[in-house]
């Protein structure tokens, strides 16, 4: 089955994006695939290249940059709420992509389910 | 055609786990996650409202959450069930629809 | 499962879409953003519902002024969807009586419908996007 | 000695002003703001808890946060007074501590 | 005035900090961070108070386990706080109450007081931190 | 009076950045100091010199800046919240600075009045 995955919140303040990334690596565990990971609202946040959080905690960013690397996962950022926050491509981490909002529309259509998690 | 719900506040503090009682449909599955897992524990003032909930809808909990919070799985109201990110994906998958009450 | 719920469209996917607004505009960003999601949507030819429920329905009270915040007023956007083909915009009556608000504080025509109500049209949607 | 509390939340979305009122004292201010100010308006299910609690403490909401969310000041409950962001300056210092509830 | 509350400390000032929870863990960083924030002020010879009610209670909770998440347990530093002579940690009884727990299911020594005697415990405070 | 401000949320998701402008503008056209802002949480991201919002909505980040150029106010960056979250010495916007949480306790200390906007 084809999951289209929704991020709202950012890395580390809120759980949204953790529970998303192990919602998605369980699905791809399960033989499922992740037809798009959308990162929308604060969700664009993620996808900085900047962080560097405590070496005792998991890191956020790397996680999804694994999963990208390892099943091709489409990691797509939007591009009006990443600029407004500041999620451009001279911040953006290697691994994920900026586009429009069609995209997570478009994940909606072609993918079997829509999983969103947020605040 | 049926919902699974998916709920990841406390009940004590916000109303969206009330909200989504008060408009999942008899056949709908609902999953208490992050901070959700608080409403799953019995002995509290919302577990009775969760257990009659329970009388109509499939109620699930994730257990990775509940044990990150140091709740015990063993204490859940009666009728709920304890699941894992597996069970999670399963669900997501049975079910037609997700609605994250947010 | 949602694939049987599909009708052909210019030979491609219509699904019910629904976009559920459950918290005020301002005091956080969901609602601007959202109404962004709502208006690309269009573009895609979906069979959309928006329903605004809860804090939700503040979205579309009327009068809003954003002068002294310095916050972009978007509320007359939510006026222009009608002319992007999107009409089906539901709001739950019991949210509007626990507010004290009557259809005619809404900026947009509505169809007001019961907490039961919307829980069944709810039920029958493909995709839910929340924020 | 007194305190100045902030409320931000939505009454029906939170329990913060909830939270707020039951640990105010009878010298306090409480000033509404962001998606607070819903509770300041009359005829809504929370306008009753808020004017009983205008019998002891001193209720204030934020008019700028008002007129944004396109409610009326001249609709606010009995007992609270708007304001506007000089008025918010005046009452933090006025009182010695300030307690946002967040 | 909060100036005319404070006592002079080998040449400074003290004043009475109080960090307020009432959020729960993980589920969002602010326990976190404000546990590092307390962590910090002991450095500064200040009375610090730390009020766990409502959800907040659930941050010193014993038995916590994120192994599955991947998460780190953040839970035993607050064990720790006396080590750094922070040691006025207050209850709300009701809190504890209203989710079915009791003194014994928490992982630190606090002193449990009730709601009324919260209140008038923050009216005492010069400065207030929440999150 | 010197007021010290706390804020724990990022620009635009919430609006207590927003808020927090508008009581350190108010207070200072009153004649009060502010002693300094200090950023915690993700409120780090206020920092951010990336952010381009659009041109019809209020720039967050440039009315901090402003505010900090005309009336010499200390605007400061958790180090731990912002390494986490990506604003680090290569991601800061001029008019902030980056330091410890000991520069919130010490505002708690030195201004009279400490006021905090958040989530």
């Amino acid at each position: 089955m084809k999951f289209g995955i929704l991020v709202n919140e950012g890395p580390y303040n809120h759980q949204a994006s953790d529970s998303a990334y192990r919602f998605a690596k369980a699905a791809i565990d399960k033989g499922h695939e992740i037809y798009r990971v959308f990162f929308y609202y604060d969700g664009v946040l993620n996808a900085t290249k900047h962080s560097e959080p405590p070496s005792d905690d998991r890191n956020v960013i790397k996680n999804w940059q694994k999963l990208a690397e390892d099943h091709k996962v489409d990691l797509v950022v939007c591009v009006a709420a990443g600029f407004r926050r500041g999620i451009v491509e001279d911040s953006l981490a290697p691994g994920f992509r900026i586009s429009g909002l069609g995209q997570l529309i478009e994940a909606g259509i072609q993918a079997d389910r829509m999983v969103t998690f947020g605040d | 055609m049926s919902t699974l719900h998916t709920v990841n506040k406390s009940p004590f503090e916000r109303s969206s786990l009330q909200a989504c009682l008060g408009h999942a449909q008899a056949s709908d599955s609902v999953l208490l996650i992050e901070d959700a897992v608080m409403a799953a524990l019995s002995g509290t003032a919302f577990a009775a409202k969760l257990a009659d909930a329970g009388q109509s809808i499939k109620l699930f909990v994730l257990g990775p959450d509940l044990k990150a919070r140091g709740l015990d799985p063993a204490k859940v109201v009666n009728g709920i069930t304890v699941i894992d990110y597996d069970g999670f994906v399963d669900l997501a998958a049975e079910n037609s629809t997700i609605h994250s009450w947010l | 499962m949602g694939e049987d719920m599909e009708e052909e469209y210019e030979g491609g996917i219509v699904k019910k879409f629904m976009f559920v607004n459950r918290k005020a505009p301002y005091g956080t960003i969901y609602a601007l953003e959202v109404l962004e999601m709502v208006l690309i949507s269009a573009a895609f030819d979906q069979d959309v519902h928006i329903a605004f429920l809860d804090d939700g329905i503040y979205q579309i009270k009327k009068g809003q002024d954003t002068k002294e915040l310095g916050m972009k007023n978007f509320s007359p956007t939510y006026r222009a969807l009608e002319g992007y083909d999107i009409e089906k915009l539901f709001v739950e009556r019991e949210s509007l009586e626990e507010r004290g608000l009557t259809e005619d504080d809404l900026l947009v025509p509505v169809e007001v419908i019961s907490r039961a109500e919307m829980g069944a049209l709810m039920a029958g949607m493909d995709v839910v996007l929340t924020a």
